[in-house]
């Protein structure tokens, strides 16, 4: 497409919008009607094909649709509490899906009627994730499924989970796998709340006991559910690389502006320290800045990973060093009662949470040591670990 | 600089066995965690039996008046037991600083009847300042009146919570004097603390009756040496939960697997452990030689105290980091007790000065001057 | 701040290319090692080929005064590949940082001619100061009589030892202003260098006559810009040479093998190696950003210097440190080019400021001052 | 042996060597003579049998014999100019030498006339030392041995060497290996200088072309090389873990006493670096001031390998902080031209010589990353790296 296609286009959808405004108007419809009937009208999300809420055009006019709808003062599909469903769960459904599946899960998973979660990570498979051994036996037209997975955000205010299982432990562990979409109101699920060293539990077990899956919420075939997975973390992965804030964001902000704003905490020696980071950080966003520029000319680049080890590293040093420069203040917390955020802050709460909540960063989606491997391997093209798992049952792999 | 003798005796190791079997029976990781959700039962019954039962309180002071009479070198090992544990006791606060500051009172004086009721381990003491006071730092003093009565307030106070004694600075003409005033006669606020295994609280004082201990302005040389001791000794505990984080992490490391193979067999954990292996040992030497020089009242001493508070402060804090993150997901969480140790290692980094401070102090103490400020 | 473009152009690909491929026709490791025994006959042909033929000398120079019109982007394209094969030509100190400063001349005056054989290849100029220096840092100025004759002295200058006219920055009573002097007038004794790629001399005037190219006060403004841009560019050759230094271990790695495997396929070494891209990557951003911000003339162009120096300065060090550690034995060699490398990087990061400096810099450039001196 | 014994011991040697003294008059004896002597009367090495120049006693008395033929201003070995012999060959030929050859060879090697170097690593055969692919041909009598030797320190004024050499390519790598006493003036043998980044050649590659060696200076059997090797780099851990300075030793004080001198060197942002560089290079010594303290208490202490990779990170980031402070003056080095030391001053010469010769710590005497291998294996007792050379003929390796 040329850039002056693709800027006719664009008019043609502004105009799109324009007409859906005036036939829909939000200020007196039902909010759930306005955004089943934007769904409908393919302005959900451009890039999905027509009938599932789209136009089959590029991604890259999303923002321009989204910004028209908020202008008009439009209610949006509140996709900060549906991330796992929009991010993860919906390009999964949509590649994998049966014509039948999309019908009947894309539309309530875009208007939020329908919150997903995601049933992968098991204590004993963390960064090995095809090493699950949730396991999903054939009964009838149901998978019955039962097993135990852990870091689930959002598990308790889900109605779906997309979920992967173990069907057939009698091959290697890749092959074994299957992937479902699983209701979490049905019988036999149980969600509970997993404490973190903040205090607070963002992140949930659930226990499958018996838990019934009709065969028609498999997605992709049986024994694929290691393909579709890595699609869905694929998604993942795109969602974190993502993400970049301006000069200043971040940790290294919320440090700055404590040294600027109390001179009495500026610690002698710690100054140079304090400088490197802002450093760092300055040149994570030029290097964000340069991603999303090449992403945009179409030519991806691998920095992805690497930003993600940087973001955690200096997080996690600024956020360390703020509570040496706070002296006796950093020494007090805000508050260890166990509570459910309704959302994250990684630089909200007090020192204390910040600090600790930092650690995550090199922990979740993907270790800071899993993404080494995986620059080392995909992108300077050094060799893979050495593999004592392959071609053996899953069955017979140590545990 | 003389060479200290750095090994433990049999001596230690027997006190050191008497202190873990004891803190393994009566306190676990479940019941340090309640502490954050405001159960502190655990508390009096672990220090009376380590103080009492163990006749640990005493043992800084000397036989002749009433304690055991052992060197900050036995009081090391007990504090490298205490920090494995992350047990939440005020032994630092109460058998370290406080009676180190009582120590320098004349005997036969007021505080003759303290220190024998520390030493029997009866008694319960701490030191009125932010546990962040480093050795050298100001030390605000508290107001007094012509009646003795005390007035001021301080601010993330240790042990406070534990003591029923507090000792006070107390700012006069003639320099800091330091008082005794009954915890229960005190504002004793708890905070929310960091570190909850050893919670601070905000102390106040409004017009409370004080008795003087020690006058000035020989009480601030009683309390500044009190914060001396207590950084060289605190060094020995920071040693104590690096050392617990590194064995924790090897022994989880040799179990856990992933894509078949024990994770403590990939390459890169091995070197970051022997990386790490290598920091705690050499922090279990400096620490060592704060201990032995602070014991011989070495020249040394307070160069070797600023030494180790540099490097032990921030061993501990690195070990706990690197437990939580080579522990995966089960690191980060509540159940697990490395949190318990991120947050002691934490808090101790700052406590009785951050190691940036103790660089400073170095700076001055081995003339390394900083650069003169520019334009 | 704005969003400055990151990404390469065509024109600036082609150039990489035609530059690329000349320095790898003209130059190859063990001539340039040859530098280090005092033959310096690669560096003459070498130059000509790229301020002649490629006519890469006026680059900086507008059209309108003889040159080609480009921006410091382009440059900066051509010192990455300048610095990945450490060529040994004066590119930088006569194209970047004496052409800069003589572009603060007035057009139609004394510098117009020197100008114009610059931007044809057929002069080479050097600016009179110790490569050391930085932007902001003060600039001692020589003596002149009311002859115009010039009298002192500098350290460590680059690019002295190829130029044919010298830049010199003069103290007046108004302010610092640049006089040209014949390179032939002056005493100019080589230094053997940490970098003999880049071999620094010693510059020494005694009553010689110069010519005064822009006057006092705007000289000094000239020397100023010329360091900023220097500062700026340079960050592109570390880059050049981090990158070099990567893929030429990497590419070792892949081959070399001990105990029956490919030592790049060890997980510690991955690991380093993955740190190491993401580190030249970052560097790249923040070089690339560095140089458009002044091409553009850009609001936040000191910022992006200070920056990128700092990150920059240290990523190639230790590219070039890690290139002599994982090639093992053979990266200590004098055969083994990555010595070339190393010296280079560590020359550079002396070059036009230290990282340390360029953070103090920083420091008041973003508002985070430095803490008050104790006591 | 108890503490008195200990002492009587002591008294009874120093008796002894103040009989020898009276005995051997070194202001007119022929130096060579006197040292032969000393061999002969057992005080060369008391720790060695009777015999072959020692007494059988504790190696911690070397010491106070040492100081008492120095304060006699007796002739001593010159230990400095025939390191590998002394700290390396020599135990190694005690343990593994036939009654023969430590006749032969043990007395030359102590009394200096003959200096030794070693003939272990090969361009293909580092850190892998048993993968050395030198060959050595049994033909009737000796062996013929061809192959190229690296990093060969003094080869250019040894008379012998020890050398490892492939006799057996059949088998697995380890156990093709034997061990020989070479004399570096045979024919073949080609000594040619290795010139460093630093400029000069302390090393040397050494070039054996069909050169012959009797099978009576074969050391231990033919293919157990590997084991005795093994002996003689353990000897060599020893000599390296031993050495410590006082306070302010190495590239720290060099450092310390350039801030000191020159306040105009003190760079802003630099001091806290300096403190951290100080306050670790003041561990390191308290901590090998505990090693010798444990040794001594025959509690030997796993921390001399953790030490070498310390010091090795000293050295290097001091010595390239000290070049930053220098500024103008560290673009200026000392001396590129090609020579051969007399011998290696790491904290001498100029500043840049020091960073450049800093970087072969990490690397001569094991590379840090082979001594992290060696603490997570050894120490602390985690698993091995997976080897795919096992068991496998040398011949058939992949090179």
């Amino acid at each position: 497409m040329t850039t002056t296609d693709a800027r006719t286009v664009g008019e043609d959808l502004r105009q799109r919008v324009a007409d859906f405004l005036a036939e829909h108007d939000h200020t007196t419809m039902d909010r759930l009607e306005f955004l089943r009937a934007r769904f409908d009208a393919g302005l959900a999300w451009v890039n999905f094909p027509e009938g599932h809420g789209g136009l089959g055009l590029p991604r890259a006019l999303q923002g321009q649709v989204d910004a028209q709808f908020a202008a008009a003062g439009a209610p949006d599909n509140n996709p900060r509490g549906n991330g796992i469903g929009l991010g993860m769960a919906a390009p999964t459904i949509l590649a994998f899906g049966t014509e039948e599946q999309k019908k009947k899960f894309l539309r309530p998973l875009w208007t939020g009627e329908r919150v997903w979660c995601q049933l992968f990570s098991e204590p004993g498979a963390g960064s090995d994730l095809a090493a699950v051994s949730t396991r999903a036996v054939r009964e009838g037209g149901d998978w019955v499924v039962n097993g135990q997975k852990v870091w689930t955000s959002s598990a308790h205010k889900a109605q779906m989970a997309i979920l992967v299982a173990r069907t057939n432990p009698e091959v290697p562990k890749h092959a074994g796998l299957s992937y479902f979409l699983c209701n979490m109101d049905a019988p036999g699920v149980d969600v509970r709340p997993l404490r973190q060293i903040t205090g607070e539990a963002e992140f949930n077990e659930v226990f499958l006991t018996d838990v019934h899956i009709p065969d028609s919420q498999r997605l992709g075939d049986e024994g694929q559910g290691w393909k579709v997975a890595t699609a869905t973390l694929n998604n993942e992965r795109v969602a974190i690389g993502g993400g970049a804030g301006g000069r200043e964001s971040g940790m290294v902000g919320v440090l700055a502006k404590s040294w600027r704003e109390h001179p009495e905490r500026r610690g002698v020696g710690q100054h140079d320290k304090l400088l490197r980071l802002w450093v760092d950080n300055e040149v994570a966003r030029m290097t964000g800045q340069r991603l999303r520029q090449k992403l945009a000319a179409g030519e991806p680049g691998p920095e992805g990973s690497a930003m993600k080890l940087t973001f955690a590293r200096i997080a996690q040093e600024a956020s360390g060093m703020e509570l040496e420069l706070l002296g006796e203040d950093g020494l007090r917390a805000g508050d260890w009662t166990m509570k459910r955020p309704q959302h994250v802050d990684f630089t909200g709460r007090d020192a204390v949470y910040r600090y600790l909540r930092a650690k995550g960063n090199s922990i979740e989606g993907g270790t800071s040591e899993i993404l080494r491997n995986v620059i080392a391997e995909r992108v300077l093209g050094l060799p893979s670990e050495p593999r004592v798992d392959t071609g053996i049952a899953w069955k017979d792999l140590p545990r | 600089m003389s060479d200290l003798d750095l090994l433990y005796t049999d001596v230690e190791d027997d006190l050191r066995s008497s202190v873990r079997d004891l803190v393994a029976a009566r306190s676990e990781p479940a019941t340090v965690a309640a502490l954050y959700d405001g159960d502190r039962s655990v508390v009096d019954p672990l220090w009376r039996a380590i103080a009492g039962d163990l006749g640990l309180a005493g043992l800084l002071i000397p036989e002749e008046r009433g304690g055991a009479g052992a060197s900050a070198r036995e009081v090391a090992v007990v504090l490298e037991e205490l920090g494995r544990s992350v047990a939440p006791v005020p032994f630092f606060t109460s058998s370290v600083v406080a009676t180190t500051v009582l120590l320098a009172a004349e005997q036969g004086g007021a505080a003759d009847e303290l220190l024998a009721g520390l030493a029997a381990g009866e008694r319960t003491a701490a030191l009125v300042l932010p546990l962040s006071t480093g050795p050298g730092d100001e030390v605000p003093g508290f107001a007094v009146d012509a009646d003795g009565r005390l007035t001021g307030s301080a601010r993330s106070v240790a042990g406070a919570l534990e003591a029923d004694v507090l000792l006070v600075p107390v700012g006069t003409a003639a320099g800091t004097a330091v008082y005794s005033v009954p915890a229960a006669d005190a504002q004793v606020e708890p905070v929310v603390s960091l570190d909850m295994t050893r919670q601070v609280a905000d102390v106040t004082l409004e017009g409370t009756a004080g008795q003087e201990l020690i006058g000035a302005p020989q009480g601030g040389d009683a309390v500044a040496r009190a914060l001396e001791v207590g950084a060289a000794l605190l060094t020995s505990e920071q040693y104590g939960v690096a050392q617990w984080c590194l064995t924790t992490t090897i022994a989880y490391l040799k179990d856990r697997r992933q894509f078949g193979r024990v994770v403590g067999g990939y390459q890169a954990i091995k070197h970051r452990l022997a990386d790490l292996y290598a920091a705690v040992e050499s922090a279990g030497a400096a620490a060592r030689y704060a201990a032995a020089a602070t014991a011989e009242g070495d020249a040394d001493a307070e160069v070797s105290t600023a030494v180790a508070q540099s490097f032990c402060s921030d061993v501990a804090v690195k070990a706990a980091e690197e437990a939580v993150q080579l522990h995966g997901g089960i690191g980060m969480t509540w159940e697990h007790p490395a949190h318990l140790y991120l947050k002691r290692a934490k808090a101790d980094q700052i406590a009785l000065g951050t190691p940036a401070a103790h660089r400073a102090r170095l700076a001055e103490l081995v003339d390394l001057p900083a650069p003169a400020p520019v334009g």
